[in-house]
């Protein structure tokens, strides 16, 4: 017979299980609350979920940084700690959205589930985020897609059909390369967990081709899977179709959350290649990301489509990022999140301004629902939507002293501080193959500016803001100050990730 | 005096905002006075500090920390030295006539609001570009100029495009689109630069940079020099960059007058003296020597184009483009406060010359060709007054230490080249100043003097209202007086700038190399004056005719001239407009956006819209990673 | 003797057996059996490896993958199921409204 | 034994599945994948994890397989598919080049050789309780986390395939759109706006 095993519940450390379980909790409520009581106005459940989304940021807060609980399954660290934030402030933000005008109410929003499986969501990327062991990583990924999938269908729209079932089956192929990826990692190394991977790592040493086959190998098919969630080229095809096919908030959010939680995978996975100095796989990343972010440009300046426009740019941007991601210092990791938090108001305020002019019946165009013209002559009828706009344009293209602007101004002085600390010079060309990569882009983001502010209304139809309610109004109100203020707090808040990022030696 | 500094700089943001208020709703008059007050206000408050700066010293302030991350400490700051101050000076009593002109020019348009919101908000960016003390400051400045212009230049962008041979910059909003793009362009150059500093010197402060400047290594002097006269040379409107500026001229005239002639376009020149320790540097003295020849060269290349122009603007705008070539090339030879002197008295005269055309497009119910004006001088006076002393100013009139603005600035530089024994410099921008007399009175006689060549329309041109007109006349006081202040000027700003001073042989000749510019100028007048002051038979093919009277017509210039001199040079100018100018500049700089737009449509193929072909997409991504990742496992162990 | 790298390359045969059958088929249905494949290919690998460390964290994850094909199963009828009312069709070249 | 064992059951599950992605016919495709399944954990069992080749059948077999036929008599499948495959060689390329890669990655030597493992089976335990021991330790989070997995996969299959997603709230049927001559306009002038 068996020994029984006892565990003392001190050291199980349950509480950094708590972000997670209070955003599980809460989607159970909601289905709780479903059962016994119909009917209930979407109101109640988006101030509920709201509210469950406060506590979670909450406990994220009180968690004390660099602590392992549950058999060390659990890892708390500043970068699980910051990407939790930002994943929640997101969610806060994205909520809200949900209340549109009340003659105006979309079909997801009818489903008190929707709310349920979009917390169940959240505690998917938190548990992805927050844990260093592939399997746990692995079933928090597919948690998370699972209930994102849904999400998506349903807005109920044959489009966005067409987009959940693309992401679908494309993710189903990226799973299969994680696992593949994972297998390989195995193999190698006898272990699941990504620290015990990178102490074998270290003391059997990756010299010799012979030794780094299996390694690069793995960092290869892993690179696929993150690829396809941070959308990089050519693992990127399904952005631009499911942005384009879910409803407009949802394109915003996913163009932030799931990219983030993906990245803190890749930042702890390609740190141990990073830190046992195999320049192949920084390299790797590099030539990918700078594809990435040239060829979604040069997509997006062709676009007709402000909403296909902002889902080529947002995979521009992840290039950007993943570019940083490859030098691993710590002011290059910090600069991501930083950049990942700012962009987040701006991208966001983007599609959240394509929300609020989505009408039922009204389509602009039988094929595109934002095109260019849609917003030409905005600004007579209706000025403060167009600047609002122009001013989400002017962030993303980089101009100070909008928000997006620090994040660029970071991210390309990491580069150029690593280029000045290695003496590598050929650093010094990715930041400027990325200074001219965001000049191109300016060109895009100023072509939307250029039809609202300078050419004329094309007829009638022009965008009616059907859907602007009190909530929505609010919601973007709050994300225009804060691109416009960014000046403001961009210091602290560099320094707060700074220590988060740094506390635990990333 | 920190307080005065404020007001100096905020009372313009105060003016566009208080405007921007009004900017949806009709016509208000109140706006025009109110921005028009507050930048009296502000002008008053940098002479103050003129004075203060003259009789104390530099004022500095720092506002606050603006970055403070890690080692990244940005403080924002400004500083009121001789150089700023003397731009604060110029920007603000420049901007203030303007703003007062504009009220009479803008009077029937019904953006008249909007108008003045914008142009107030671009004395705003220009006062933060000079005033700052770091190149961070600067460079947001930089771009709120240039986006300002760019909003100021499609004002009118409801005009429809047209096709380059009806109007050669097509429309307003054309016109601004391009102009933006290649400051862009050049930014990004000014961008490098500053990146290249900061993370050499660790920072942006000018002070800071500058005392560090002697530990660096030639190659990265030479790197900051050059890419920091790349932006220079975007904003102002250096070749290859330059056709942005005369397309510029379809904003309306104050905004040419303001930003395309006097304060934004000098933001170049400006900068170049700003950073005159690096550019005094050794090992970037043949950056410097290029500055001087590039100056030189587009002087004479502008010069030369403005000979054939017929658009009253656009030739003013060539003039622009010449003399800040004079100042590059002053610049580039080391004499920074000649070429800030230079700066200085060209606003006052070019922003008048400017102001004037306005009236006269006013009058003549916005006609630009001057081969259908003549005649005005007896309607429109005072204005006929105005531009003639400006174009006096411009040709640099004047004898024996007494003289107009242009004597004393563009003779200096004129002699800094004789001085530096550049004697190639020296014989082209003595050629161009007679070129510049020439032109200049050129459109002054076409326009004012001669028959009424637009009686049988329907216009009847009148002088503009009497308050446009006194609000004009310190413009005028100061081009013809300005030059006086030459000797007291340099005093006060060699305190800072390094001190030019000619050689002891140039000394003495000094009067006879002013007798031969003078020459040259007073030859140019009096071209222009054979030519043109009887008016202009506009009954035959214009370049052949004119050529044709200028044979039967002979006074001085033998027939020999004619054949071999005058007839190419007006081809090559005509050849310099029209190839040099619009087919190969304009064509790569389209060519490049195309080239990137094509690259856009065939990547977006791939995207077939079809499941299939996207999870392919992935398979070959694989497949590629791993070609890539070999490659990049070579390249790492290549580098070790 | 059969080793570890036996099993191995009969996953990695697998594998792209999968992926052949995921990047050739049309009909979403059949597109499903072969991630299935994909999948079950993994979980060979995984119980091998664990057998050669005797180390059970392979079995654990082989676990995990199981269950999660199972979701993955569930929700991709589903919308296999709302695709066919909607389109009347699982072939996939009929979703290329689109693209660009 | 063993060696015959292996190849016997690797050749078979090779041709079944080979069977799964090129057969024309749903039914058979989905008989020699549910075969393909059953033989899978017979290798489960010769390494080891009798407990694992017990779940792959029951979820496998049992509930997966379940699934499909159920989908199967939905979409009404029983017949023959049309496919268009288009470029046969491109596919075959592409999965014959990730095998290659695959093969050599894990031919290549693995430098995790005399490891010590990290969760050995518990002493004198059979396999199930030995993952048992495991799972209800180490891996319970995940455990959890699987349950939430299929709870979320049971609501979404319940949502998607249910009645209410029959009728669209985010469209109104008669959808009013721009007629050709607006997407005239557009184009020229997207023309336009290119020169």
């Amino acid at each position: 017979m068996l020994e029984p095993i006892s565990v003392s519940l001190e050291s199980l450390n349950l509480i950094t299980l708590s972000p997670m379980l209070i955003a599980i909790g809460g989607a159970l409520l909601i289905l709780l609350i479903d059962l016994f009581k119909d009917n209930l106005d979407k109101t109640m459940y988006v101030m509920l979920t709201m509210l469950i989304l406060f506590i979670d940021i909450g406990a994220t807060f009180s968690l004390n940084i660099n602590e392992r609980g549950f058999f060390d399954l659990m890892l708390v660290d500043g970068i699980s700690v910051v990407s939790q934030l930002i994943i929640l402030v997101t969610s806060l933000l994205f909520i809200p959205l949900a209340l549109t005008a009340s003659n105006n109410r979309f079909h997801e929003y009818s489903y008190p589930e929707y709310f349920a499986l979009f917390l169940f969501m959240v505690a998917g990327l938190q548990f992805m985020v927050s844990t260093d062991n592939l399997i746990l990583i692995f079933v928090g990924l597919e948690t998370a897609s699972l209930s994102l999938y849904t999400l998506i269908a349903m807005h109920n729209t044959k489009g966005s059909h067409e987009a959940a079932i693309k992401y679908f089956t494309m993710g189903a192929m990226a799973a299969g390369f994680f696992l593949m990826g994972s297998v390989v990692v195995y193999a190698t190394t006898g272990s699941v967990e990504l620290y015990e991977v990178a102490k074998i790592l270290q003391s059997q040493g990756v010299d010799g081709l012979s030794s780094i086959i299996a390694p690069l190998g793995g960092a290869v098919l892993m690179l696929v899977a993150i690829g396809f969630k941070v959308s990089l080229f050519p693992f990127h095809m399904w952005t631009p179709d499911v942005y384009e096919g879910s409803s407009a908030p949802m394109a915003g959010y996913m163009s932030i959350v799931p990219k983030i939680a993906m990245i803190v995978v890749a930042m702890r996975f390609f740190g141990i290649y990073i830190n046992l100095n195999i320049e192949a796989v920084s390299y790797l990343i590099i030539i990918v990301s700078v594809i990435t972010m040239t060829l979604s440009n040069m997509m997006a300046l062709v676009q007709k489509d402000v909403k296909r426009m902002l889902a080529y740019s947002s995979i521009s941007h992840a290039g950007f990022v993943m570019a940083a991601l490859a030098l691993g210092t710590t002011k290059a990791n910090s600069s991501i999140f930083l950049y990942y938090g700012l962009f987040m108001f701006t991208n966001l305020g983007a599609f959240a301004m394509l929300w609020i002019s989505r009408h039922k019946a009204k389509r602009f165009h039988g094929r595109y629902d934002h095109p260019y013209e849609k917003f030409s002559g905005m600004i007579s009828a209706h000025p403060i939507a167009a600047v609002i706009m122009a001013i989400f344009m002017l962030s993303l293209s980089g101009i100070p002293p909008f928000s997006v602007f620090w994040g660029k101004l970071y991210l390309i002085s990491s580069v150029v501080d690593f280029s000045a600390a290695t003496g590598e010079s050929k650093y010094i060309v990715l930041a400027i193959i990325m200074v001219l990569n965001s000049a191109v882009a300016a060109y895009y983001y100023l072509k939307l500016i250029v039809y609202m502010f300078l050419k004329p209304p094309v007829n009638e139809l022009n965008l009616v803001y059907t859907n602007k309610s009190l909530a929505l109004a609010t919601v973007i109100g709050f994300l225009v100050m804060a691109t416009i203020l960014s000046i403001f707090y961009v210091q602290p808040l560099m320094e707060f990730v700074t220590y988060l990022v740094s506390s635990s030696g990333y | 005096m920190e307080n005065l500094l404020y007001i100096a700089l905020f009372s313009p943001l105060v003016g566009s905002l208080f405007a921007a208020l009004f900017a949806m709703s009709p016509k208000n008059i109140i706006t025009g006075i109110v921005t028009s007050a507050l930048l009296l206000i502000s002008f008053i408050a940098s002479a103050i500090l003129f004075e203060h700066v003259m009789t104390v010293g530099a004022v500095h302030v720092t506002m606050m920390d603006w970055i403070m991350a890690g080692d990244m400490l940005i403080p924002f700051g400004f500083l009121v030295d001789q150089i700023s101050v003397t731009m604060m000076v110029v920007v603000t009593l420049v901007s203030t006539v303007v703003h007062i002109y504009s009220i009479g020019y803008m009077d029937h348009d019904k953006s008249f609001n909007r108008f003045f919101s914008y142009l107030s908000a671009f004395v705003f960016s220009m006062m933060v570009l000079v005033m700052s003390d770091n190149f961070l400051g600067l460079f947001i400045g930089w771009e709120g100029v240039g986006v300002c212009s760019w909003l100021l230049i499609g004002f009118w962008y409801h005009k429809e495009d047209v096709s380059r041979d009806v109007n050669p910059s097509i429309s307003p909003s054309w016109a601004a689109n391009e102009a933006f793009i290649m400051n862009r362009i050049a930014d990004l150059g000014m961008l490098i630069g500053i990146f290249i500093l900061y993370w050499n010197t660790g920072s942006l402060q000018y002070d800071v940079v500058f005392a560090a400047l002697p530990n660096l290594s030639d190659g990265i002097l030479v790197a900051a020099a050059i890419a920091l006269f790349v932006g220079a040379m975007g904003k102002s409107a250096q070749f290859p960059l330059h056709t942005w500026l005369t397309d510029a001229m379809e904003g309306p005239t104050p905004v040419s007058a303001l930003i395309h002639a006097a304060t934004m376009v000098t933001a170049g020149v400006f900068l170049i003296i700003r950073a005159n320790p690096l550019y005094a540097m050794e090992a970037v003295e043949w950056v410097s020597y290029f500055i001087a020849s590039l100056g030189t060269f587009v002087a004479i290349f502008a010069a030369s184009m403005a000979l054939v122009c017929r658009d009253l603007k656009r030739i003013i705008a060539f003039s622009t483009l010449s003399q800040l070539g004079y100042m590059f090339a002053a610049a580039g030879l080391g004499a920074y406060w000649i070429a800030l002197f230079h700066l200085a008295a060209h606003a006052f005269f070019k922003a008048l010359l400017f102001l004037g055309a306005g009236n006269v497009m006013h009058a003549m119910n916005d006609e630009l060709d001057i081969f259908k004006m003549g005649g005005l001088k007896k309607v429109m006076r005072w204005t006929y007054l105005y531009m003639g002393l400006a174009s006096l100013a411009l040709s640099g009139i004047g004898i024996a230490g007494v003289g107009l603005a242009g004597y004393f600035s563009k003779d200096a530089i004129i002699e800094t080249a004789f001085n530096e024994q550049n004697y190639i410099l020296w014989i082209i921008l003595i050629v161009t100043a007679g070129m510049t007399a020439f032109y200049s009175f050129r459109q002054v006689f076409l326009t004012f003097h001669g028959s009424k060549r637009y009686a049988d329309t329907e216009i009847h041109p009148h002088d503009m209202y009497k308050y446009v007109l006194i609000a004009m006349s310190p413009l005028a006081i100061l081009a013809v007086i300005a030059g006086f202040f030459k000797g007291w000027f340099e005093e006060f700003v060699t305190v800072l700038l390094p001190a030019y001073k000619m050689s002891e042989e140039t000394h003495h000749i000094a009067w006879i190399l002013g007798l031969v510019v003078i020459a040259f100028a007073v030859g140019g007048i009096v071209l222009a004056y054979i030519k043109y002051n009887k008016g202009l038979k506009r009954n035959e093919e214009l370049e052949n005719s004119l050529v044709y009277r200028l044979l039967s017509n002979q006074y001085y210039i033998p027939q020999l001239y004619d054949k071999i001199f005058s007839k190419p040079y007006a081809a090559f100018s005509r050849f310099s407009w029209l190839t040099l100018d619009q087919k190969i500049v304009d064509a790569t700089v389209d060519g490049i956006g195309n080239m990137i737009k094509t690259g856009g449509d065939n990547t977006r193929k791939i995207q077939t819209g079809n499941l299939s072909d996207y999870l392919r997409w992935m398979a070959r991504g694989v497949v590629l990673l791993v070609i890539v990742a070999f490659i990049s496992h070579q390249l790492s162990q290549g580098a070790n | 003797m059969i080793g570890l790298s036996h099993y191995l390359v009969l996953s990695a045969i697998l594998f792209s057996i999968g992926l052949v059958g995921v990047l050739r088929r049309k009909n979403l249905l059949m597109l499903f059996f072969a991630t299935e494949i994909m999948l079950n290919a993994a979980n060979v690998a995984f119980a091998a490896i664990s057998y050669h460390y005797n180390d059970l964290s392979g079995q654990m994850f082989a676990f995990f993958v199981v269950a999660v094909a199972a979701s993955e199963i569930a929700v991709g009828l589903g919308l296999l199921v709302i695709l066919y009312k909607k389109y009347g069709t699982l072939d996939l070249d009929e979703f290329t409204v689109m693209r660009g | 034994m063993t060696t015959f064992a292996f190849y016997f059951f690797a050749t078979l599950i090779t041709l079944l599945f080979l069977v799964t992605v090129l057969s024309r016919n749903v039914l058979y495709a989905m008989t020699a994948l549910a075969a393909g399944m059953v033989l899978i954990s017979g290798l489960f069992f010769m390494l080891d994890a009798a407990f694992l080749g017990a779940v792959q059948l029951v979820v496998y077999v049992g509930a997966v397989m379940a699934l499909y036929s159920f989908a199967m008599m939905f979409f009404d499948a029983n017949k023959d598919i049309k496919e268009r495959n288009g470029s046969a060689v491109t596919v075959f390329l592409l999965g014959g080049a990730i095998a290659v890669m695959l093969v050599v990655i894990f031919t290549a030597p693995l430098i995790g050789q005399g490891v010590a493992s990290l969760y050995p089976p518990a002493e004198g335990a059979t396999n199930p309780q030995a993952v048992g021991l495991v799972l209800f330790t180490k891996y319970l989070v995940p455990f959890e986390v699987a349950a939430v997995m299929l709870l979320v996969a049971m609501i979404s299959g319940i949502i998607l395939a249910g009645k209410k997603m029959d009728f669209s709230l985010s469209v109104v049927e008669a959808t009013k759109s721009i007629d050709s001559k607006t997407i005239d306009n557009m184009d020229n002038t997207e023309k336009k706006g290119d020169k």
